[in-house]
């Protein structure tokens, strides 16, 4: 296809898709699923800084996913704090645990790592579940507020009549702010990519003995990126709480971690575009596959035995996932362009 | 004065005596050649200087600001921070990475944009960023890599690939340089421009201490070699002097050579 | 009531040390974490089952039988599954291990039901379930000690086999240096396969086991038993076959007497809370030999 | 690359749009939510059964004004996220004018706000949290979220009494599964034993999906509790009868309707004598509806009835009878089925009469069964 065409048919689509909650036809049940794999978008792409930038098997990702969600649902319930006051909390709530747990865990080695992480977010269950005074446990937490925009403060000071408050209803308003939330993310990974912190952490996962002979601090090199990598997943929580405005432990079982964990790999380890088109493949699969099975006549109970074969072809054909190509944002950085620029024309 | 004493350096694995009672020193500026027969112990010592290891007994003291200090026991990063670049006996670089962002890496431990710098692009951050791939290019230069700027490292032929590494570790702006088996690979052609190469380090200023096979290489270029067999140093001194010393012989040899 | 609790936890840590080896002898020879050895722990008790139901065969027969059946399946996962992934990222193969096992389990779901079952308990001797010693105040039945006798006779078996015969040799070579082996005319992908054949055959006891102690099966119940298992092995050293039995034993004492004297909320967290102390202590396991990277 | 990768992520979304629109049919449709695969699937297959046979009655008179009932089966795994995604998909689909479900408390709170903003009438066979009867009402304050089933506060209570005054037992053990079913249960029991000067020894909790009850049972059994309290459900009920037979502890077991399974029995066997258990109805007591019920779910799906069956079929009975009256429209079956509050008007199902209050809850008597002799019988002694 030509390059123009195609950039133009790319920005069309996202136009569309951009448009697409605000006309009336509009599918509630498609946006709640949008909404759901914005949700996976961030969270697949904060997960791959850990097995794609460093190169270490982070089995519990969905603990950290907890966490922030769990702090968000609580502040809500407990201080009616605002959405935009929750997130930043949550995410230094993430970050806090992912020091805690990293600082004395990443020196480990391969799959000694992988195990604990996963240990971890089976003891954050398990603290969700049982510490009810806290979180109800498996009660659930019910009744949290959608996330409201109000400025009826300032309103109020401009022209009495004025009331800018707005509360979520419906999944149009999620759809905007998982949309606003997901180009965050994407931006602030395409800039530590390629950074020295990203450099940093692809020498990591290439060869760490070379990376530590270049002066890269192993460990707290590690370090940050699990932390970065909690908080993103602490604010995907967040935003989960206030969207579904319920919780419960159930929502965080590791079978959560594998699933995006296999959005990371089908996407590409080390390419957090990928992530994007991994979190959008594995749900839309699920949901796909719900519609068509009873089309083809088939049980609802063949959905999973589908979804584990897919899961495995998919795997078998695409081994290095959609787009193996790792360090692909340096691509973009206007220094190298014009670098590439100098170089063709001397 | 000397950039590093190595004084009666021992390193055990277990039972294994890899390095026995070692000590020598390195003069500033000089080419030092570090020989001897395989399992001799001379990458064992590379990685103690460098940090990977850290010695069971004995110092190493390295100038800083004039004065010597001990390193026993600093990490590579920290080592890599205080002047100590190497390479590898097996070319170990970032193979995934193009080869300026191998370079990139190499400047790391001379910059110091943070996650907030790289998030926010700050002013300083995207002057850093330039001086960063400026300073790249001229290694880049230096070696003769510039027209792969933008390939894989991987991909490069293995001759260009320990050249690759070796800029990598100058970007890191060493005072010492530890240059493991640089020629191992190479044909007649590349050596000699590898040989090139060091004489433009060491013109630099750049300290080099050299393990190498290649016996012609070693005497062409070091003033004095130290030469270990076994983890023990056995002899110390002037390529005239090691060629005639019957202990070297005996060890690259084997007995009965030296006597006849 | 605390050598009740030894007992409990030991009958527990047999079973998990029987599937641990699966897991362990797998990752040692491909590094692979083989998620799917718990569905196969799982099928071999409703195999079981079924060749006792349908066929009406003996017991003793049956667990014969069924081991051969899930090595079969064991090797079948190899050759489909993860041979073609060989030379693929280690990643690639474990989300395909994933894949299997959320497959196999549906799979059993859509033959078998999804409600549990008992076991056939007219096919055992009934003397299994009498008491065979008392000890302090705990009552060991005869079944706790078949399971012991069982798993003690498979463990030394495996040792057998793996440190005496020519295949175990090869094994052995294949953990250390797979293109070493394979230069010294090793049929790699055959040791391999035997492999999965061993493990399998050695969780489909386990399964069988854990069926007639708890008397019920169901689809799903690979899925605790086999990360338990797989933590069991980490924590023994993984790679490492007596680490294995080891972490195994360790683990089910630790969350029995945890249960038992702690807390039963955080039962499996106190398993893992043991596991993660272990490893930040020792971070090569148990038993696991720390590689040093040569560099 | 980036083109690439938005391409097909929007691409997919795009897929799920075209496959997802509304197919036009001559029928009525309904929505059964509940875990058809992972590990509850078992019990999403009773609640199947119940619904399965109801529907095929109906459809085999003729249906509802000619009309057939189609029946669209949406899996959630008992999974707050997927219940919240099937709500969304139930919710936007006009065409399904009703829910019966969802199996699990917590996936049927994470489901709710969906049903509620979007007038979706649902039925509860089994969801007996106390949580629910707050989430009920939507924002103009109509109740749209109905359960046929008690709630645990009034199973646990009526259990206490129970023990106290027919079994006669002082000293309780509690053991209870971790989650809302079994702290709910244990919790209104507890409460109630203490006031009724009941000696509780030991509180102890297990997950559900274990298999292992031997250390917990160890210690209950060091306090020589007269009764066990099992508050959880049938699988692992069973598997806690059986370990703590063979630890030696021959106690009068009790539990709730989680225990109202024949697999009870079957995988308990001897261990299960003497278990105590609260039934929302008892087949022998049943009217003459309801043997027929009984006879025909044992031709249909060869095996004996338990409650989440029965209480489906009446889930889906309620409905249907509310299409039928009212129409095939979400609002006129919310009112009618709202309609139903009180005794004279209520709905007579298989499960005894059922109407609701305010909140959508229901008040129906509880019998209690026991194991005598390999099988379910009732209780000797009822109890009003």
């Amino acid at each position: 296809m030509n390059p123009n065409l195609k950039t133009t048919l790319k920005y069309l689509l996202l136009a569309a898709v951009f448009v697409y909650p605000l006309f009336s036809f509009a599918n509630e049940y498609v946006l709640h699923v949008m909404v759901l794999i914005m949700i996976y978008m961030v969270l697949a792409m904060g997960l791959n800084i850990i097995p794609g930038f460093c190169g270490l098997l982070d089995l519990g990702y969905v603990g950290f996913y907890g966490i922030g969600a769990y702090t968000a649902g609580l502040l809500t319930i407990h201080f009616g704090l605002s959405f935009w006051v929750i997130v930043p909390l949550a995410a230094l709530n993430g970050a806090i645990w992912g020091v805690l747990l990293g600082a004395p865990t990443l020196r480990l080695t391969g799959d000694y790592f992988a195990i604990v992480t996963f240990g971890f977010s089976e003891l954050v269950v398990l603290f969700l579940t049982n510490e009810i005074w806290l979180t109800r446990g498996p009660l659930g937490l019910p009744g949290i507020d959608p996330v409201i925009i109000d400025f009826s403060w300032l309103s109020t000071l401009i022209h009495p009549q004025w009331d800018w408050y707005w509360e979520f209803i419906g999944p149009q308003p999620y759809f905007y702010l998982g949309l606003f939330l997901v180009a965050l993310v994407y931006v602030i990974m395409g800039r530590m990519e390629d950074s020295r912190l990203g450099r940093a952490w692809f020498a990591i996962r290439e060869d760490s003995i070379a990376a530590s002979s270049c002066g890269v601090n192993l460990l707290t090199y590690k370090v940050i990126g699990f932390a970065i990598s909690a908080a993103i997943g602490a604010v995907a929580g967040a935003f989960l709480a206030r969207w579904t405005m319920f919780l419960s432990p159930d929502m965080f079982k590791f079978w959560e971690s594998f699933l995006i964990l296999c959005m990371v790999v089908l996407g590409g380890l080390g390419n957090f575009k990928g992530s994007l088109v991994g979190a959008a493949i594995l749900i839309a699969l699920g949901e796909v596959l719900r519609i068509i099975l009873p089309a083809l006549n088939l049980p609802t109970e063949t959905r999973f035995l589908a979804y584990g074969m897919i899961m495995v072809l998919m795997m078998r054909f695409k081994p290095m996932g959609f787009f193996p190509a790792i360090a692909t944002q340096s691509r973009k950085n206007p220094i190298l362009i014009k670098l590439k620029k100098d170089l063709g024309s001397s | 004065m000397n950039i590093l004493d190595i004084d009666s350096l021992t390193m055990r694995f277990g039972g294994l005596l890899a390095l026995a009672d070692v000590s020598f020193h390195v003069a500033r500026g000089e080419i030092l050649g570090l020989i001897g027969p395989n399992g001799a112990g001379k990458s064992t010592m590379f990685n103690c200087i460098s940090g990977v290891l850290r010695p069971t007994e004995g110092d190493m003291l390295f100038e800083k600001d004039g004065k010597l200090m001990r390193i026993n026991g600093y990490k590579p990063e920290k080592m890599t921070h205080f002047g100590v670049a190497r390479t590898f006996q097996n070319v170990r670089l970032f193979s995934a990475l193009t080869v300026l962002d191998n370079v990139r890496i190499g400047r790391h431990c001379r910059t110091k944009a943070n996650f907030f710098g790289a998030v926010l692009r700050t002013r300083s951050q995207k002057e850093e960023e330039q001086r960063i791939v400026d300073e790249s290019m001229n290694w880049l230069k230096f070696v003769d890599l510039e027209k792969f700027v933008f390939n894989t490292a991987g991909s490069l032929s293995y001759g260009f690939q320990r050249k690759l590494e070796i800029a990598r570790s100058l970007a890191t702006e060493p005072r010492l340089l530890l240059l493991d088996e640089p020629a191992a690979g190479m044909n007649p052609k590349e050596t000699k421009s590898l040989i090139d190469l060091i004489h433009k380090i060491s013109d630099l200023g750049v300290t080099v201490i050299l393990i190498e096979h290649d016996m012609k290489l070693v005497m062409s270029i070091c003033r004095r070699l130290v030469v270990l067999d076994h983890g023990i140093k056995i002899a110390e001194g002037g390529p005239r002097e090691i060629r005639a010393n019957p202990k070297v012989i005996e060890a690259y040899l084997g007995r009965g050579a030296a006597d006849a | 009531m605390f050598e009740q609790q030894l007992i409990n936890g030991l009958t527990l840590g047999m079973i998990y040390a029987l599937i641990a080896v699966g897991y362990t002898m797998v990752y040692g020879v491909i590094q692979l974490i083989n998620f799917a050895h718990g569905e196969i722990f799982m099928l071999s008790a409703f195999l079981a089952v079924t060749f006792i139901t349908v066929f009406g065969l003996p017991i003793y027969v049956v667990i014969v039988l069924t081991m051969g059946c899930c090595a079969l399946i064991g090797v079948m996962l190899d050759i489909f599954a993860y041979r073609p992934l060989r030379q693929s990222p280690r990643l690639a193969a474990l989300i395909t291990a994933i894949g299997m096992s959320i497959f196999l389990q549906n799979l059993a779901m859509i033959i078998w039901g999804s409600r549990p079952k008992p076991f056939v308990q007219d096919a055992l001797p009934a003397f299994l379930r009498t008491t065979a010693l008392t000890v302090g105040d705990a009552n060991i039945s005869w079944l706790q000690m078949s399971i012991f006798g069982t798993a003690s006779m498979l463990m030394i078996a495996l040792f057998l086999i793996i440190n005496k015969t020519r295949v175990g040799t090869a094994m052995r070579a294949l953990s250390q240096n797979r293109t070493g082996a394979a230069l010294m005319g090793i049929n790699v992908n055959r040791v391999i396969s035997f492999t999965f054949a061993l493990g399998s055959a050695m969780g489909a006891v386990a399964g069988i086991m854990v069926a007639i102690y708890y008397n019920t099966l169901y689809p799903t119940m690979g899925y605790v038993a086999g990360v338990k298992a797989f933590a069991a092995a980490v924590l023994g050293g993984i790679g490492s076959v007596p680490g294995a039995m080891i972490g195994g034993i360790v683990l089910g004492i630790a969350e029995a007497l945890g249960a038992g004297y702690i807390s039963s909320l955080y039962r499996d967290g106190i398993a893992y809370a043991v596991m993660i102390a272990v490893i930040i202590f020792r971070p090569s396991g148990i038993l696991g030999k720390s590689t040093v990277e040569k560099v | 690359m980036i083109g690439k990768t938005w391409l097909k992520a929007v691409m997919a979304c795009c897929l799920v749009l075209v496959l997802s629109t509304p197919a036009l049919a001559e029928t009525i449709r309904i929505a059964v939510a509940s875990p058809f695969t992972g590990a509850l699937a078992g019990y999403g297959d009773n609640v199947k059964a119940g619904v399965t046979l109801k529907v095929e009655e109906i459809n085999a008179q003729g249906g509802i004004d000619g009309k057939q009932i189609r029946v669209e089966w949406m899996d959630e795994q008992c999974e707050p996220r997927e219940a919240a995604t099937v709500s969304a998909r139930i919710a936007q689909n006009r065409n399904i004018v009703g829910v019966v479900g969802h199996l699990c408390s917590s996936a049927h709170l994470a489901a709710l706000p969906n049903y509620l903003r979007h007038g979706v009438p649902v039925i509860a066979p089994t969801t007996t949290a106390v949580a629910i009867s707050e989430q009920s009402k939507d924002r103009a304050g109509n109740t749209w979220a109905f359960r046929v089933v008690y709630r645990d506060d009034y199973q646990g209570e009526f259990l206490a009494e129970y023990v106290n005054e027919v079994l006669e037992l002082k000293n309780i053990a509690v053991f209870y599964e971790n989650n809302d079913y079994g702290i709910g249960l244990k919790n209104a029991f507890v409460g109630k034993a203490k006031d009724l000067g009941l000696n509780i020894v030991g509180e102890e909790a297990y997950v559900s999906g274990a298999s292992d009850f031997n250390p917990q049972l160890t210690r209950l059994r060091g306090r020589n509790p007269d009764g066990l309290f099992i508050s959880g459900y049938y699988p692992e009920g069973a598997l806690i009868a059986g370990q703590a037979d063979g630890l030696g502890m021959q106690v009068a077991k009790f539990g709730a309707d989680g225990f109202d399974n024949v697999d009870y029995i079957n995988l308990a066997g001897s261990a299960a004598e003497n278990t105590y258990l609260t039934v929302p109805f008892l087949a022998d007591a049943a009217e003459g509806d309801a043997q027929e019920f009984l006879q025909n779910f044992r031709e249909r799906f060869n095996r004996e009835v338990d409650w989440m069956s029965a209480n489906a079929y009446d889930a889906a009975g309620i409905l249907l009878e509310a299409i039928a009256e009212a129409g095939a429209d979400r609002a006129k079956i919310r009112e009618y089925i709202a309609s139903i509050n009180s005794p004279e008007n209520a709905y007579h199902g298989i499960a005894g009469m059922t109407y609701f209050n305010d909140v959508g809850d229901t008040l129906k008597p509880a019998f209690v069964k026991m194991v005598k002799d390999g099988e379910f019988v009732a209780a000797p002694v009822q109890f009003e």
